[in-house]
């Protein structure tokens, strides 16, 4: 099914700079995110670098302990809610919720260009806080350090993050309402891609935790500002109550980071092991499952703070169950494996990757729940490792997975699959080297955000270090080989992968409106066709 | 050059020196056990099942959504799937719920001081360790404590919210501005150890720290004999009682415009608003800051704040001061 | 195809429910927005109880009853505003959202006289807060949130009475009909929603403990 | 296009019920009906305040007559609500619960 318009598609379609930042096209919307996010990570990473270059030596040879308390912040802060959590939601999401249910475009897509916007906006300010002097409170904000006693940008950071808020709430809402409203006909609950409940289930949780932490920052914000107490003990309030609000938050923020990841984890199995997900209903559920009961484990990251005893354990308890649905999911892709027939192509390494990664990153998250070891390990490099598993080794593999997979049909291009190759496997080398080190520095005790640290540390550091520079080559070598697809690469034809679903029955790339005609749908997702036994040699 | 051996250098697990160390590494080493089993299957069937159905040759072509596709059939239709399916569901779960009970017991133990647990007073501020021992011994980064003697803990902070951390007894605890907290330890063998403050706590947080000396009992009375000091933490509580003028109110007997504090720590005490109250650190230092938060029964709410009047460090001394008053009493329970 | 459908949507009937159901997803995000507000006060009133008291106590219950009443009045009017747009009349529609206008106007000048009050009375949190009784502390903390909860209260109203003032403007140029009212709808919605956030705001920052024991 | 248009009656008539439920919570704020906290005042006034607002989300938002979706789109920001102060609460309720072992030795 091609487009009648010849060659007309969503990039050619209109070449002026106004065409662009005043779409409304969801397609254009997801490239300008594309882009800016791409800067932000390029910011986020290169204060990495930095961190670990610092951390060389044990004696902070390279800068003073306020720069570095700076930077792990602005490190923290960009990645968190300038890349991760916008990442594949914002790109991927945008770009194909859509497509994959048969759309025009969003329900609302002035309100998804706006959204677009209050992310610059909010960016902005957070890049004016860090060349204006910075701040160093952490990503977290803790309270009263953070409302009373640092003398850094809190006021203009906590700004810019209030402000992305709304970009990501709103993105949220446009999904939710899409995913209901906007289906082609046929297209059931049950017959919907495993990206699509990943991302309604990644929605739910934009919408009902981003405000309570919008709330929380503002509330930070008025005790700082008009020095009216909130948080302060000094003025009569509580700073436990600070880390309940911003948690019931932060900890299902994880879930925004990771949730789409999965989604991306499923499409790529599946088309890889030419299989329907195994268990397609049981994947989908366990989505909305880990949405829901994530939001009931926030006092995990709470057990030495001195809240109540009892409030851990019931903390504890839940942290288990939420685990089960993750457990269950990785579970899947591997029965999904099973008597495929696998291509181990680009987005399919880093899929494998995902599943590596992410089950460390997991099952290390089993240790934090257990109260008796979390304290040990609590605010030590071991949870650095584990979430750096979950946010990198998890969400960033399946954001550049799904970019890989997408990216015929974005730009129309196919990359060098030679070099794809390369780059996921140095990612995957030198992501381990990087982190798993900082595991056993955790265990062994060292404190994280700690410019300076014991002599007996460095060793793990060192090798942390040499991992790190591998990483960023990994890194690196996509932007280069991507560009170049751009200009030099074949062109991809509507379906390279041969892969089902309704995005890739669109040209590549697709034109503005998608879709001539309403598609409509009569079979399940993921209808590969089963293999005779002798295709498999 | 450094100061540590190279066996130190290569360690891959920190040496256990309390009394909870080695349950809590029976546990961790227990969920180590359990992830390298869950991890190894899950790398092991990916690993087999790449190599075993690799694609050897191109497959049948993709019918497009609208076709009709006989055979996707979906196979977690199928009683086997669904078997499978509640089989790897409940068997995780049932792991957790045996690392959750673990976990929580110890927990439970690691949070409750044993009674007979000797007292240290710990004050952390921006950034340095304040420690007091009951004799009036001051610290400061560093805390010299008997072997196997429990030791607890009661901590406050001065500004911001810090953490005391000792990583060879597994013993970590905020410590929060406006309240106390508690944490105990037992050590078990003589030696150094680190203190680490975990909590990011502003500049400094890195260099927050110090050393735990863990000493054998003729050593440790030895140092306390020398240790400098003034004079008892109690003493020095009772002459600040009388410096900032606690004492024209509280006197020994109930003759007072407050209340004796004579014999008072430990017993409840009945509030004007009708409740009753136990008469512990935290009450005293609330009562101290907070003068109007809980007043007694039968007295008028004039005592003003100390806020600002008296550090961290003087209230300890303070509740040191009244706790003594309890001692020469018989108990006094209700 | 009416002219009022975007060109995304296939008929009016998806373009009203998807528009209806992206309001009820918003007002979500406010209900948690002003949850964690709700979630601190209670946290606070549990923990500090008589200061709390104490400070409900100094709000003044005639102007919040007054105030309750005459938002209830709002939303009784703009239900009408909305129902006189389903019914195709404009003429109506404009005299029932400028009532709702002039109502949301009269609370928040009662609400700035309430502000004043406490201004004058030393109150307002901060540097000039006084507070002679116990508590002092914990008594600023409660007008903390009092003028927390309040103050994002009223900012919603005033984007509200903004959001109204553009409907009048629509409505009077007939924009509203029978098959296409989903702004005035959708705005509705939000203006009944802030009437129920002061609902609530209502009894816990004035009544529950206003009796003296 | 099955849009309901509610009778002005109707919408008067709960007008009406609001405001007589105001000067209900009001009266009872006068007394002290008891409980730790003024925990029956809370229930009263609470009550009362979850009945308005149930009457504005189902008639003046026209929930009642809105597909089943929008009731539980209504129901979960509610629902999250609860989880976000219930959970809180355990936190708070259950600190004294364990009072430390008295150190004075008994």
């Amino acid at each position: 099914m091609t487009t009648a318009g010849a060659g007309t598609n969503y990039l050619n379609a209109d070449y002026r700079v106004r065409s662009w930042l005043l779409t409304t096209d969801h397609k254009r919307i997801a490239l300008l995110y594309l882009v800016s996010i791409s800067v932000f990570f390029a910011i986020g990473g290169a204060l990495a670098g930095v961190i670990r270059l610092n951390l060389l030596t044990p004696y902070g040879s390279l800068v003073q302990a306020e720069t570095y308390n700076k930077l792990f912040t602005m490190h923290g802060i960009t990645m968190i809610f300038f890349f991760l959590i916008p990442s594949i939601p914002a790109v991927l999401g945008n770009f194909l919720v859509p497509l994959m249910i048969g759309a025009r475009d969003l329900a609302f897509p002035r309100i998804n260009l706006l959204s677009w916007y209050i992310y610059v906006v909010g960016g902005t300010f957070t890049i004016v806080a860090a060349v204006t002097g910075g701040v160093d409170t952490g990503w977290t904000f803790y309270t009263p350090y953070s409302s009373t006693f640092a003398n850094t940008n809190v006021m203009l950071t906590a700004l810019g993050v209030f402000i992305t808020g709304f970009s990501s709430i709103l993105t949220g809402l446009n999904f939710v309402v899409t995913i209901h409203k906007m289906r082609a006909p046929g297209l059931t609950w049950s017959r919907l891609p495993l990206f699509i409940w990943a991302h309604y289930a990644t929605s739910l949780i934009m919408l009902l935790g981003t405000p309570v932490v919008a709330i929380t920052i503002l509330l930070v914000a008025l005790e700082r500002g008009l020095g009216i107490g909130i948080f302060d003990p000094k003025l009569g309030g509580d700073p436990i109550l600070f880390q309940h609000l911003f948690w019931f938050y932060s900890h299902p923020a994880v879930y925004i980071m990771i949730l789409p990841s999965m989604g991306v984890i499923s499409e790529v199995v599946a088309c890889f092991s030419r299989k329907r997900v195994f268990g397609y209903t049981v994947v989908a559920v366990s989505s909305l499952t880990i949405a829901i009961v994530g939001f009931l484990v926030w006092g995990h990251h709470m057990f030495v703070s001195s809240q109540s005893m009892y409030a851990g354990m019931i903390f504890s308890f839940l942290s288990f169950l939420v685990a089960i649905p993750s457990a269950i999911k990785v579970f899947n892709w591997t029965a999904t494996m099973y008597k495929g027939s696998i291509d181990l192509r680009t987005p399919m390494l880093y899929a494998l990757g995902f599943i590596g990664l992410f089950t460390i990153g997991g099952l290390t998250g089993i240790f934090l729940a257990t109260l008796a070891v979390d304290v040990h390990v609590h605010d030590t490099y071991f949870v650095v490792a584990h979430f750096h598993y979950i946010m990198v080794g998890g969400a960033i593999m399946g954001y550049l997975g799904g970019l890989h997979f997408w990216w015929p049909k974005i730009t129309g291009k196919l990359y060098s699959e030679a070099w794809g190759r390369i780059a996921a496997i140095t990612l995957f080398i030198g992501f381990n080297l990087t982190f798993f080190p900082q595991f056993i520095v955790g265990i062994l005790g060292m404190p994280r955000r700690y410019h300076v640290y014991p002599p007996e540390f460095q060793f793990l550091n060192i090798l942390s270090t040499a991992g790190a520079t591998v990483l960023a080559i990994g890194y690196v070598l996509p932007l280069f080989y991507l560009t170049w697809s751009l200009l030099k690469g074949e062109r991809a034809g509507a379906n390279p992968w041969r892969a089902t679903g309704l995005e890739w029955e669109a040209d590549s790339p697709p034109p503005t409106f998608n879709f001539d005609r309403t598609p409509v749908v009569t079979a399940e997702a993921y209808a590969y066709p089963s293999l005779p036994e002798a295709s498999r040699g | 050059m450094w100061p540590t051996s190279l066996a130190t250098r290569l360690r891959i697990f920190p040496e256990q020196a309390s009394t909870v160390a080695g349950q809590v590494d029976a546990l961790f080493l227990f969920l180590v056990v359990v992830s390298v089993f869950f991890a190894g299957l899950i790398f092991v069937l990916v690993g087999l099942f790449v190599i075993k159905y690799r694609r050897r040759q191109t497959d049948a072509p993709v019918p497009s959504i609208g076709a009709e596709v006989a055979s996707a059939e979906s196979h977690d239709h199928s009683l086997g799937a669904l078997a499978l399916e509640v089989f790897w569901t409940v068997i995780p779960l049932g792991i957790t719920m045996v690392i959750f009970v673990w976990g929580a017991n110890l927990y439970f133990t690691m949070s409750r001081p044993p009674a007979n647990a000797a007292e240290i007073y710990v004050v952390g501020k921006q950034w340095m360790w304040k420690l007091q021992h009951p004799g009036g011994q001051r610290e400061i980064n560093e805390l010299h404590v008997p072997v196997n003697v429990p030791v607890k803990l009661v901590m406050t902070s001065e500004d911001v919210i810090h953490s005391f951390f000792v990583p060879a007894f597994r013993v970590k605890r905020d410590v929060v501005p406006g309240k106390y907290t508690v944490a105990w330890f037992e050590a078990t063998t003589p030696g150094e150890y680190y203190l680490f403050c975990a909590q990011y706590c502003g500049t400094s947080h890195a260099v927050m720290g110090g050393r735990i000396v863990v000493m054998d009992r003729p050593d440790y009375e030895r140092w306390l004999a020398g240790a400098a000091k003034d004079v008892s933490l109690a003493e020095a509580g009772e002459k600040l009682f009388y410096q900032i003028g606690c004492s024209s109110c509280h006197q020994t007997t109930n003759t007072g415009r407050g209340p004796s504090l004579v014999g008072k720590f430990g017993t409840m005490e009945k509030l004007a608003s009708g409740e009753s109250v136990l008469v512990d650190e935290a009450y005293l230092r609330e009562s101290i800051v907070f003068p109007q938060a809980k007043i007694a029964l039968g007295y008028p709410p004039i005592m003003p704040t100390f806020t600002g009047l008296v550090t961290e460090d003087g209230i300890v001394q303070l509740i040191a001061y009244i706790k003594s008053l309890a001692a020469p009493q018989k108990a006094q329970r209700p | 195809m009416a002219e009022h459908v975007a060109h995304h949507f296939e008929d009016a009937e998806q373009q009203r429910e998807a528009a209806t159901l992206g309001m009820w997803a918003f007002l979500i995000t406010e209900i948690m927005f002003f949850g964690g507000l709700f979630a601190g006060y209670t946290v606070y009133r549990s923990t500090y109880f008589d200061a709390f008291a104490e400070g409900s106590r100094h709000l003044d219950l005639v102007l919040g009853t007054v105030n309750t009443a005459i938002l209830i009045g709002s939303s009784l009017t703009m239900a009408l505003a909305v129902q006189a747009a389903q019914r195709s009349r404009r003429g109506p529609q404009v005299v029932f959202l400028l009532l709702t206008i002039l109502l949301g106007l009269a609370f928040l000048g009662i609400k700035a006289v309430e502000y004043g009050h406490k201004f004058e009375q030393h109150l307002v949190p901060g540097r000039f807060f006084s507070w002679p009784g116990p508590h002092a502390s914990n008594v600023q903390l409660f007008f903390s949130f009092y003028f927390a909860m309040t103050g994002m209260h009223a900012l919603h109203m005033i984007i509200g009475i903004g959001l109204l003032i553009w409907l009048t403007i629509q409505a009077r140029r007939g924009r509203f009909t029978g098959s296409y009212y989903n702004p005035m709808e959708v705005s509705g919605l939000y203006w009944h929603f802030v009437d129920i956030v002061w609902i609530f705001l209502f009894p816990l920052l004035y009544l529950i403990d206003r009796h003296v024991h | 296009m099955d849009t309901h248009i509610l009778p002005t009656r109707l919408y008067v008539g709960i007008f009406l019920i609001l405001l007589t439920l105001t000067a209900a919570t009001v009266t009872a704020s006068f007394f002290d009906l008891g409980g730790r906290l003024n925990s029956a005042n809370v229930l009263v006034a609470m009550s009362i305040a979850c009945g308005k607002a149930l009457l504005v989300v189902l008639f003046f938002m026209h929930v009642r007559y809105s597909p089943r979706l929008i009731w539980v789109f209504v129901g979960a920001g509610f629902f999250w609500l609860a989880i976000l102060i219930a959970l809180t609460m355990s936190d708070y309720l259950s600190r004294g619960w364990l009072p430390l072992p008295a150190p004075w030795g008994t």
